[in-house]
């Protein structure tokens, strides 16, 4: 018992799944039972696919030691490239793939210049984190353009499941998460990932083609932060210049939320999709507890604080729990 | 006398303002295991970091069996037939003992270009099998290697090696941090490498253990080679002399 | 008890403009004695974390919900679904371009962008250099943020007519990024008029014109030299009318903007009114009004 | 003259100096001699001392191995504490104190919560943007106060120097960028700022209260954002709660563009500084070349990233120059 | 006997998962040089991390001159006179050799409340001094510890332990790295520890260089003392066997 206590609360994602539950309550409290209402719940489970399907990229990314600033910039970019070219009259399945191109393009140029240079990812993406924001709105013109009403939104952002609670978005993120921490865990690609993550001379010492590596995560996060992107104007049908602003750090925070550390080599996959929730969870929460607006983000960064501060304590106290292994 | 398995030829190195290889030529054979020995600074580590692949010349050549070869990445020296053992960097630390010693090299259930699932019930079988070999006490495969002792480190960097042994087996200092009885193990499994017709080259400040196992001492000093000649030719002396 | 009414938009907590339509709906909710949250989005002008907003609230059942339309479709659906369940909704500030047509919200609140673009042009316009060639400056403090954007095209629309009007005269109009940040502003707008001292007006989307009055001031040019027109009355942006370098401003009389719709909805709620739609003044504001003004923008209220 | 180039460009601060030149001589070339004009420098000279104070703090800080994010808002926390109080009848001084205090504070907390409970600055410091911000509207009640028209401003934006170019804040940051590059090569202080950046355990082991330096450069990076911040308002006039919103990523790619490294133990004060001129000089010369608005974040961005590859290609062309030292 | 300089009494250590001390107690007297052997893993550099301050024990008192102390960071250990060598992370990469020598003990022109402006001249001076004292050949002493050989950095990490002489000297496997002469260097400089009544802690896996310059031996296994005798009264053969 004891030692099964202090290996789950070892592992950070789980002591964050501790804290979400507890805020949860916390919340479902406060707010009258409103929380956990259906209402509520398909509200929550609409936005969350999108945040968490941008964080299961970043978090891959910051495993392998690398940053992306540039994924809010490119989840506006890729549903904007789409629309673009539907109004054109392309049909939809070339227009995604236009997109999911333009994103593999963006993620492969962060990668590209962050290791031909030497350079650290936060400047190249950063750098990109307006470049994409400028081009969504050159191609936009300013304005977001109309969607066609024949596009597959059953694919995407119907409502499914008991209650009508899901929408096939999350699926979509359920099904992404599931294979992303898969194959992390299980395949030799994410064994290169993290070490090359955890030690980068180590890793290239050992015959890991740690920069092809590093490439295929920054395109793979940004590939995920665009489809994320498409999914949203998807749902609120309008792919508008200006969404996904401040996202990525939104993301970064998730992740490391979830126990992943900014130094690369250590992280989960679920455990950004908890923190992915958490950070919903709170955001969602605290409209509910009419929380007064001036004090809002001061309880929306306290609460951040206080998640990363707990998940730490709690692995902590785990650590010191003396079980000999 | 046979083709070299390995020869370089006039091997230049400059980091930033330091020449620190100033035109090696050696050669290598198989089935011989060479001690390379020197103060330090002298340019040994950079020699075969070169060979291995963690760096690249400045300016010289190597070939293997005759042929020149371009040696870019550690891929390419492993790719040849190179296995090494660096004197640092050589674990990440924040993996397990059993993932540390297959980084690169796991052994796949199915894969499409390189790319697959791991048989990760072979890994920790073989894992157990490589430690027990280096005759290491550790808790589990799963232990991260940060959290393990100098010597505990350096016995899974050399499992690692032994797992995988290859045409040419390359030791930077193999034996630092490790207690007696693993150094006899290194010492005794670099003997051996000859009848398995595998080239070594060892690297020590131990003197004694490198005329323990060793065919042929090459000394190097200031970036460049000083001594090169067959262990029954030499003695203890005369190569602490030259040093 | 009180009615529960529910404010959501598109602006962060740190906008002066939004905090005054705060007090207007604060101090109307306290006459009337309901239960008023106003929820801010924590980047600016972002439209998802407002719907977002918009849902979260909703779930709670209120009786009102009062919001800002900043895009034709975007809000369209969380509102239909709001009006399918009883709740009273009213748009704020901004309508859908439709109007009416194009959303289910009951009335509306309000002056929108664009035409509010549209009259600041026309009004600076009368200052305009009887001779001679007029260039334009419009600073896009926001590419690709609908408020900016939309402003700046009104007043870029009225320069169309406005050329339209007068075809032997040379007019010209530049739009550049002008930034978010009094500092930045001040900065890019000033060295665009050194490289372009012949620029007749600069039309900023928000109020952050304020600070290149402080810097033509420090260049020792004279107020009119350079005509300065925006959007949104801050202390600020007064004094620089008082000090004449400000010609032009629109208000859309942020305090009345939060006041009414809650007034709309008590009268719906407790007589049963309909609420109509109201519109919050012409808003163009002068220097001549800039005594009076600052007494009340100094409480809030303007 | 080799060795002389070569140690010159090896430093990278010095390499971002020639990039510096080059883009200077480039904006005056494009812009017909308008970009060193009076008038124009004038404007640069106005807002740069009040990037450049925020940059030498947070350029110690990554030297020492941390990061703030929280310095745009403490940018505006502060003057607003100040014009709080001034509009209260304090006296100036005294409500500068209480201004440099509230940043004080601000640092602290980053500072000890980030080390004692080992958890990342980027999270700490991301919850205090937030909690700073919503604690300067909450005093503003929402809207600025205004100031009193009895301020020392001849103490901090009165215009100085020959021709007028330069205002006292200029004054200010070149004393205070000089005092800090002091401290950083010539004290003790600086040494354990380097060490613990450099690699903690060692700092540590070597007896360096490690633990006191950070929070010291926490401390020291808040209240040079505050000072900077109450410049600003100042100058501009009105304290509005919206300033500084989105510098802290400015003042962290200024800091990285001069040669400051992410993780830690390398940079030098000089080096931030001329990143902070690079970007003030890119923003400022974009305008004087027409940029139009859509593409203006583009070439932003994509000078931005320029100019890190530039000073690191420089650096790797300087050390592979053959001088035996 | 007199009083002994260090004394512990039952020690403990956990680490998350491992009982890495298991109740050790040893008596450390002035002027004796001590030599540490054990296993991989044994709890040495445990042991003496915790007397230095840079990890603290889970149970155990620890008392100097027979007054207990609490030792909770390397300052402590330092104002207590505890120097330390150890077998990581001793040295900054990214800054100069000189700098490393003295970091944290800078030489000041002046200070106030401890901070003051270093003596950079002074710090160039005695650092070539230092240097010189180990026979290192170094470029210059504004080299970055992150470019040297692996010896080279083991060289520093002991020019500035024995620069700064206090009266605890430990040295965690010091030898490691180090050519022939350096070593030779350092272990004269254990043996002369005694006549300055110095007491010195010496780790190596060395049996040879224990030998040669300790005043008594001190074996540890999984986490205990499994030997303590004055080197005159065994040998090498029994220590081997203990282990
Ligand atoms: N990255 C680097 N940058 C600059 N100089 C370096 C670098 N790496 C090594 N050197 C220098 O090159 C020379 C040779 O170093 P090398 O590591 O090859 O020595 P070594 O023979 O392995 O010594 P040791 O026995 O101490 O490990 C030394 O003078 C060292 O200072
Ligand atoms: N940070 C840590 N976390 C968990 N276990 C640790 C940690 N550090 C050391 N250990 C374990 O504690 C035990 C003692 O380690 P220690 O480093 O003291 O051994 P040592 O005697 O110095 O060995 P060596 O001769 O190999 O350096 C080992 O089993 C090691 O795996
Ligand atoms: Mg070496
Ligand atoms: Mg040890």
């Amino acid at each position: 018992m004891k030692r099964l206590l202090k290996i789950s609360l070892e592992k950070p994602e789980l002591a964050a799944l501790v804290l979400l539950v507890v805020l949860i309550i916390l919340f479902q409290i406060r707010s009258d039972g409103v929380f956990l209402s259906a209402n509520n719940l398909r509200g929550i489970f609409g936005i969350l696919p999108e945040i968490g399907l941008m964080v299961i990229g970043v978090t891959i990314l910051m495993i392998c030691g690398e940053f992306d600033l540039s994924v809010g910039s490119v989840f506006a970019l890729m549903p904007m490239v789409m629309a673009v070219l539907l109004v054109d009259g392309t049909p939809f399945i070339l227009a995604f793939l236009a997109g999911m191109l333009a994103c593999a393009a963006i993620g492969f140029v962060n990668g590209y210049l962050t290791i031909r240079f030497n350079i650290p990812s936060f400047i190249t993406t950063l750098g990109m984190l307006f470049i994409a924001r400028s081009l969504t709105i050159v191609i936009s013109g300013g304005f977001p353009p109309l969607l066609p009403n024949d596009l597959p939104n059953w694919l995407f952002t119907v409502f499914v499941g008991p209650g009508d609670l899901f929408r096939m978005s999350f699926l979509w993120f359920v099904g992404i998460a599931i294979l992303a921490s898969l194959t992390m865990s299980r395949t030799n690609f994410g064994n290169w990932v993290r070490a090359t993550g955890g030690f980068l001379p180590a890793a290239k010492s050992m015959g890991i083609p740690t920069a092809r590596v590093k490439i295929a995560c920054f395109m793979l996060c940004s590939m995920l932060a665009g489809f994320a992107g498409m999914i949203q104007v998807l749902r609120l049908g309008s792919p508008l210049p200006s969404i996904g602003e401040g996202w990525e750090l939104q993301a970064v925070a998730a992740a490391v939320i979830g126990g992943t550390a900014l130094t690369g080599g250590i992280g989960a996959v679920a455990g950004g999709v908890i923190g992915a929730v958490l950070i919903r969870v709170i955001d969602n929460g605290l409209v509910l507890s009419q929380v007064d607006a001036n004090w809002f983000k001061f309880a929306i960064g306290f609460l951040t604080i206080f998640a990363v501060v707990v998940n730490s304590w709690l692995r902590k106290r785990a650590k010191s729990i003396k079980v000999e292994a | 006398m046979a083709t070299p398995v390995i020869s370089v030829r006039d091997l230049h190195k400059w980091y930033s303002g330091v020449h620190a290889l100033k035109g090696v030529s050696l050669d290598f054979a198989a089935n011989e295991a060479v001690g390379l020995v020197g103060d330090n600074g002298a340019g040994k580590s950079t020699l075969i970091n070169i060979l291995s692949g963690a760096q690249t010349a400045t300016d010289g050549e190597i070939s293997m069996d005759g042929k020149p070869v371009q040696i870019r990445t550690p891929r390419d020296a492993m790719n040849l037939g190179i296995e090494t053992i660096y004197q640092y960097n050589s674990m990440v630390p924040t993996m397990s003992i059993a993932r540390n010693l297959f980084i690169g090299r796991e052994p796949l259930k199915f894969s499409l270009f390189g790319l697959g699932v791991m048989d990760r019930k072979k890994m920790a079988d073989e894992s157990v099998r490589a430690i027990a070999d280096v005759d290491l006490h550790l808790r589990s495969p799963d232990a991260l290697v940060g959290e393990l002792s100098g010597g505990q480190r350096q016995g899974v960097a050399i499992a690692r090696a032994m797992h995988f042994k290859s045409r040419v087996m390359i030791l930077d200092e193999p034996t630092n941090h490790l207690a007696v009885k693993e150094t006899g193990k290194v010492i005794s499994f670099v003997s051996g490498l000859k009848t398995l017709n595998i080239t070594g080259i060892f690297i020590s400040h131990n003197i004694h253990h490198v005329f323990d196992c060793c065919d042929r001492i090459v000394a190097m000093a200031r970036g460049e080679v000083v001594l090169d000649k067959r262990t029954e030719e030499t003695t203890m002396d005369e190569v602490l002399d030259v040093l | 008890d009180g009615l529960n009414i529910v404010f959501t938009h598109h602006s962060s907590a740190s906008n002066t403009f939004w905090q005054a339509v705060k007090k207007g709906f604060d101090d109307a909710c306290e006459k009337i004695d309901a239960n008023c949250q106003m929820i801010f989005t924590q980047t600016e002008g972002s439209i998802e974390q407002q719907v977002a907003n918009m849902q979260a609230a909703l779930a709670a059942n209120p009786d009102a919900l009062l919001t800002s339309i900043v895009d034709d479709r975007a809000l369209d659906g969380v509102i239909q679904k709001a009006v399918d369940d009883g709740v009273t909704v009213i748009g704020v500030n901004v309508d859908d371009s439709e109007g009416a047509a194009g959303n289910a919200r009951a009335a509306f609140v309000g002056q929108g962008f664009r035409p509010a673009g549209y009259s600041l042009g026309k009004a600076m316009s009368e200052h305009f250099p009887a001779e001679g060639p007029i260039k334009v400056l419009v600073g896009i403090s926001a590419p690709g943020q609908n408020w900016s954007e939309a402003r700046g095209g009104g007043v870029m629309d009225f320069l169309e007519d406005y050329k339209k009007a007068n075809p032997n005269r040379e007019i010209s109009w530049e739009r550049i990024d002008s930034g978010t940040d009094l500092a930045v502003t001040a900065d890019r707008v000033g060295a665009y008029l050194n490289a372009n001292p012949d620029t007749t007006a600069y039309f900023d989307t928000g109020f952050w014109h304020a600070a290149v009055a402080r810097v033509l001031k420090d260049r020792g040019v004279k107020p009119g030299e350079v005509l300065l027109g925006g959007f949104d009355l801050v202390p600020e942006v007064v004094q620089q009318m008082q000090a004449g370098y400000v010609q032009v401003q629109v208000d859309q009389q942020p305090y009345m903007q939060g006041f009414m719709p809650v007034m709309a909805v008590y009268l719906a709620d407790k007589v049963g009114l309909t609420p109509a739609d109201i519109d919050t003044g012409q808003g163009i504001v002068r220097p001549e009004q800039a005594d009076s003004i600052m007494e009340l923008s100094a409480k809030g209220l303007r």
